[in-house]
């Protein structure tokens, strides 16, 4: 236990420790709208939604009635700025750029002389605007929680356990834990084996007994993982032997997609 | 003879995690339900009323004995231990989606944030806050998630209609400020402040 | 303005090791020795005055909350019925086995896990999470094990097929971490890892 804090670790702490949300979106959100600067922390949008909002709530835009030629316009200038600052756009804020794109273009086409009335007319805007009134609940939902994470943070439990449990135990598992158990064993048999065929003489029945305990392990598996370690010529040849072997006794089959392509391995 | 009051009391203070009646009923079988959840009653109202460093909160479904929230600077000054790390707006959106939507597949995740990569699973699932739960009977039996009793623990709920509706939810949006997050409570201390 | 002695209180509380007066005055460097330890007299004189489920004793080292031993065989049975599946790191792995490659015998669970040793098969059939399920029909005719309904509803299961595969988890753990924790503030200084 260290119980000489430097005053730069308590000051960081008390920052930490604060009542109040400190890196948080939304009190940006708050501020005056800036589109025309665009100098909004780029990062503290989620997705193309979550930037969509934001340039409708701050503007105090009617989201019934979204002017779609402008926050197009804003949406993409925004793309622009992230171009130019050499950030990375993700794939989904482009495709949402097509969208809106494609939205305005239809806007502006003249309502079809054929539809009667209005009834039938179906706004281009209605699929996103519903999309952006569903995510907006979470997002809601999420600042909700954001606010009781910040107080439940702050609330200490019983420190100490009277008749605790063995210190060896672990915390309850679930399915996750299992699941992960067995891919770590996986992970580390297939180490083994790796190790095995670079430090010990080996012949082809060795080898086939080898790949058939890895292919009931793993079900499949590719060719490539045998040369991840440092590993002679002899043993890749070796290995690819006794896999010929057990393809022509058909107990396992070998796929690739492409010439140039990994050859999985599988169970037959 | 001992008090059943002080008994539950011990469990409650020997325990880190929350304890419910049907807990306390297997360790109590001669006594009623009814018994030990006026016991519980009695218990908590004495804590509100004397203590000012610990209360007794209804949690995930049980009871749980718990610092009081204004005394965490002075705990962990105690304790010298690292804040805890927050989730991140991403993870908290993932959640929120799961906690409203389940069982949900992490394809429907993504179509309602609007994003995709379900890395944020990753982190959900070791902090243990969301679990799978079953497959959906469409193509490929995608795997689904829930929230856990862990979530529930973490963000202080007894259960999930603790969380307000999404309709609610959209009420709020309307009101368009922040002061309708804040709990009731605040505005009462307001309210007699004037 | 917080009482000192509801900020002791909340200490002793969520404290792991006994507090001693030397720590409470590094927490409070502002109060005399002589005042913190008046408070914890005051507080230990309210304990035992009123509270007759928990004690405040002075143990090696410093003051710490205790239940009363009267009370101690309550707790104990409680814990007991508590439904718990906490296992030990080598049990988790060889139910992991169990599970998804059932039906297994001993020889083979040791060859997969690498490691001999069968005291984990014992603790999981203990916990009826795993049973007997009848001889393999090779040389010897070992016994086979797998999981059991218990081991289902343990986990949320309605069937075998909900595990999650191999494939799904990679596909889980190949998300880049996108640090959906969010750093504490100046973590690297808070290098602290008690």
């Amino acid at each position: 236990m260290d119980s000489n804090l430097s005053r730069e670790q308590r000051r960081a702490r008390e920052k930490v420790t604060g009542q109040k949300p400190m890196v948080f979106p939304a009190p940006v959100r708050t501020e005056q709208p800036d589109v025309q600067g665009l100098n909004i922390r780029l990062e503290i949008f989620e997705g193309p939604l979550d930037l969509l909002l934001h340039l409708i709530r701050t503007q105090e835009l009617d989201i019934y009635d979204i002017p779609i030629a402008q926050v197009t316009d804003q949406y993409l200038g925004f793309l622009e700025v992230m171009k130019d600052l050499n950030i990375n756009i993700a794939g989904e804020f482009l495709v949402m750029a097509a969208q809106l794109i494609l939205i305005k273009s239809r806007m502006l086409l003249p309502p079809d002389p054929s539809e009667e009335d209005d009834e039938d007319f179906i706004d281009p805007r209605a699929e996103l605007v519903d999309r952006l009134l569903e995510y907006e609940k979470f997002k809601n939902a999420a600042d909700l929680l954001y606010e009781r994470e910040t107080v439940e943070l702050g609330v200490h439990a019983r420190g100490w356990e009277e008749f605790a449990d063995d210190e060896k135990e672990i915390v309850d598992v679930n399915v996750f834990d299992l699941v992960r158990a067995f891919h770590g064993i996986v992970e580390r048999y297939k180490e083994k084996v790796v190790i095995e065929v670079d430090h010990e003489p080996a012949t082809i029945e060795e080898k086939m007994e080898e790949l058939r305990r890895l292919v009931a392990l793993k079900r499949e598996f590719y060719f490539s993982m045998f040369f991840e370690s440092r590993i002679s010529k002899f043993h890749i040849v070796l290995t690819f032997f006794a896999l010929l072997e057990l393809v022509r006794m058909e107990e396992v089959r070998l796929y690739q997609k492409g010439v140039f392509e990994d050859i999985r391995i599988k169970a037959c | 003879m001992l008090e059943i009051h002080n008994q539950i009391l011990s469990i409650l203070f020997a325990s880190r995690d929350p304890v419910s009646i049907a807990e306390l009923q297997e360790v109590f079988p001669e006594r009623e339900a009814t018994e030990i959840r006026e016991a519980m009653e009695v218990l908590r109202e004495d804590f509100n009323q004397m203590q000012a460093a610990v209360e007794l909160r209804q949690v995930a479904g049980g009871f749980r004995i718990t610092t009081l929230p204004e005394h965490h600077e002075t705990i962990r000054e105690y304790l010298k231990n690292k804040p805890s790390a927050k989730l991140t707006m991403a993870a908290l959106e993932t959640l929120a989606v799961v906690a409203y939507k389940q069982p949900i597949t992490i394809p429907e995740i993504s179509e309602i944030r609007g994003v995709k990569g379900s890395s944020t699973i990753k982190t959900l699932l070791e902090k243990k806050l969301i679990e799978t739960r079953g497959r959906k009977k469409t193509a490929g039996r995608p795997m689904q998630y829930a929230t856990t009793r862990e979530f529930l623990i973490h963000f202080g709920l007894n259960d999930l209609s603790e969380l307000p509706t999404l309709k609610e939810l959209e009420e709020i949006l309307s009101q368009d400020d922040d002061e309708s997050l804040e709990p009731p409570e605040e505005d009462q201390d307001i309210d007699d402040a004037s």
